[in-house]
């Protein structure tokens, strides 16, 4: 019985440290913010020069001159601060951000991740994944353990164009948690119910159990 | 006596020349300076290359500007997004040049720029796509590549209060590329909510200080790009 | 809960080893930690590198730990001056290692060491004896020299408030060095004339946002230079 | 018949226009700022992180953190803003001070000066003499036109560890005002009973008078 999309959220959520600066990607990582556990303080960067985001306002106190990288309505809680572009981007690639948490198209077991482009065309675009992958002391993805065709997404090595090289130490899927090894992925924590040998078979790379 | 302030967007805007670097404010829906860049279609430049986080929202402001064929480059590190519609078509057609730029590297690119700092070496990037052709280097066991600065002819950004002296305060998220665009350009315009007499913004609190902008113009009520795009929704 | 005050400055200096780079506040008299200074006296570290802009002021704080011989390498720009007499000594009888730097080019470097960019090329002090052994590249026809980010194990600060997640603002020139050391040191520590609660700080005139900040003293009422230098002048 | 010290920090402030952004030296050219004609708005940096410097305070209202460079007390002027000292430097190295004006030890014909050691021992120093020469839009330089002993101090080419190389725009003396122009010097404009071959003759390189 693997994990629901808010039980992933609330595991990622309870490995975060009190006072940690945490930087939490567009989509299914941002949930991890409503389930970090009561009386814990962590502080929320955005890249967009916010420090202490909070929760999204009632809809009457939307402030569209305050909004998350996603580009939606946030609110700052007591201790937040804002500054310019490039102090935002001093505080990630300088290595402040002691967390941050993104989603990924691929994952590979050398730690490399690819969630910036799928290759195909269209308009590409970065934002600010490049820096956060290459400045954040700890990278941790959140992910479907396989596509929506069933392909996995943790794989040997990447088949999409790379966000970053040997970053990622951590993923967090439905399945379970696991760590990049290098040629393997260490499972730390399988979802009730799933055994190695059974999400071995929807993992791209080996997969062996931890010490 | 010092007074950058100018009666209007249209004035403020003179000078911009055809295929000028304009570097323009703004992070999403936040620090766009819509109403300058609306004069800069009347003033009439072509052959921009324009430097924005985005590639405009909507119809209006940047997007407008690309509507209008007046950009023939744009650096950015985000040109996606679900109101983003004009450049994505200009893009599919083959209309406009696009530099994709991780956004650290973007916003330091800037600072360099106005720093005086001609060329950095960063670690963002490495061993993707996006570092191809640039050199690389070793800097205590870890590979970086050389990033070079970003100057403008021109900046356009948006800020809350300005004095005669052109010293600037921002608003909340508004501030993103603000700051590190007007220090990186010959000739900063704002446009601005409000003027504020000399000496009333906190000399301890002003976020771009004098020196980095030429002109100001207040807006007092700028356009709302939300309700620009609740409206074309509405409208489809 | 995040609280970052300590009690005293001996308990907020703790864990600083033989060895360490310890990134030191202050222009002139303007923005010393001369509290944190003393305990650092008191904790006993030896061996240090010392970057601050001048070397000490009469007897007290750097000019004090320089005289208790703890350190064996000072990074500034300005180590002259009418009350750095105890550098002097040292300096003239080979007892201090000096590497002298730009006073521009040692703030650029501290900034890049907290922005995690390695190296950067600047003009300043091209074609002089500080740019001997220098890497030299031309951009844009003018030659730049190669400069390398300063990173310290600890940086010792001194701002006007704080708050206990560790928010720092200055007050007037005191700001100078304080900002980038705090970006730039694994160990930022902060004594402050009075800590507020969380919240009164202003959010948008917060200068050194507290993910740069590892711990903050309250000291209330700090040694003032000026009467400490005008008492060694009249018991000369 | 001579500028005196006083003259020539009026002359050097009759040459900058309204709205410049000015940072002056420690010592004769500080006194620049006394002579800004009435009504013409300057702007002074100072690099310790100030702009809009005003004047010494009177004794009872110094305030030891807010002092210039040369560390002594002043004053802001409405308008004026605090910064951190790499944001002060952004201001000079990026090109955005109009005009510094600074002391010398020599400067030569193709515009080097010569000001932060005298290259005998003692403890060296440099400040941010190396970035202002570097960075400012125009530097010039006040100095006496000869050394106490005598010996010029408009040289050919330095005899002293350079600050900057080809970087003097305008050289204040008492005897005038000078131009490096390559391998020699330009006369501007002569002090009150002064002529070229008098100049000429307590100068280190050729002058030539101006067009």
């Amino acid at each position: 019985m693997s994990w629901t999309a808010d039980e992933i959220a609330a595991i990622a959520a309870a490995e975060i440290p009190e006072g940690a600066f945490v930087n939490l990607g567009i989509g299914q990582p941002e949930r991890i913010a409503d389930f970090i556990p009561a009386g814990r303080e962590v502080v929320l960067h955005s890249e967009n020069g916010i420090l202490g985001m909070g929760p999204r306002p009632p809809a009457a106190e939307e402030d569209m001159e305050l909004i998350n990288a996603g580009k939606k309505p946030v609110t700052l809680i007591p201790g937040g601060a804002f500054f310019h572009h490039a102090d935002s981007f001093a505080m990630i690639r300088g290595g402040h951000i002691d967390i941050c948490v993104l989603g990924a198209y691929e994952v590979a077991a050398n730690g490399d991740i690819a969630n910036w482009t799928t290759g195909k065309g269209g308009v590409p675009a970065v934002g600010g994944a490049m820096d956060l992958v290459a400045g954040a002391r700890s990278v941790r993805v959140i992910t479907t353990h396989t596509t929506r065709a069933g392909r996995p997404k943790l794989l040997q090595t990447l088949s999409l164009p790379a966000t970053g090289r040997g970053v990622v130490d951590r993923i967090y899927t439905e399945l379970g948690i696991f760590k990049p090894m290098g040629e393997a992925y260490r499972l730390l924590r399988a979802a009730p119910g799933e055994t190695l040998e059974a999400i071995a078979a929807r993992t791209g790379a080996p997969l062996r159990q931890a010490d | 006596m010092i007074d950058k302030i100018f009666p209007d967007a249209r004035a403020a805007i003179d000078g911009v020349r055809d295929g000028d670097t304009v570097l323009i404010g703004g992070f999403g829906e936040a620090g766009n300076p819509t109403e300058l860049i609306h004069a800069l279609i009347e003033q009439g430049a072509r052959e921009l290359t324009v430097v924005n986080n985005n590639s405009g929202n909507g119809e209006i402001g940047l997007a407008l500007l690309l509507h209008e064929r007046r950009v023939a480059r744009l650096i950015c590190s985000y040109p996606r997004g679900s109101h983003a519609h004009v450049f994505e078509t200009l893009y599919r057609d083959g209309q406009i040049a696009l530099e994709l730029v991780p956004q650290g590297t973007l916003a330091e690119r800037l600072r360099a720029g106005g720093a005086g700092i001609p060329a950095f070496y960063t670690p963002s990037g490495v061993g993707t796509a996006l570092a191809e052709g640039k050199e690389t280097r070793t800097f205590a066991g870890r590979d970086h590549i050389l990033e070079h600065a970003i100057c403008g002819d021109v900046a356009l950004i948006k800020a809350e209060a300005a004095d005669r002296w052109g010293n600037l305060v921002y608003r909340k998220a508004a501030r993103n590329f603000g700051p590190v665009m007007a220090m990186a350009a010959k000739t900063t315009i704002a446009q601005v909510r409000k003027v504020v007499p000399l000496g009333e913004l906190d000399p301890e609190a002003i976020v771009t200080p004098s020196i980095f902008v030429s002109r100001v113009v207040p807006i007092a009520d700028p356009i709302s790009e939300r309700d620009h795009i609740l409206a074309l929704e509405q409208a489809r």
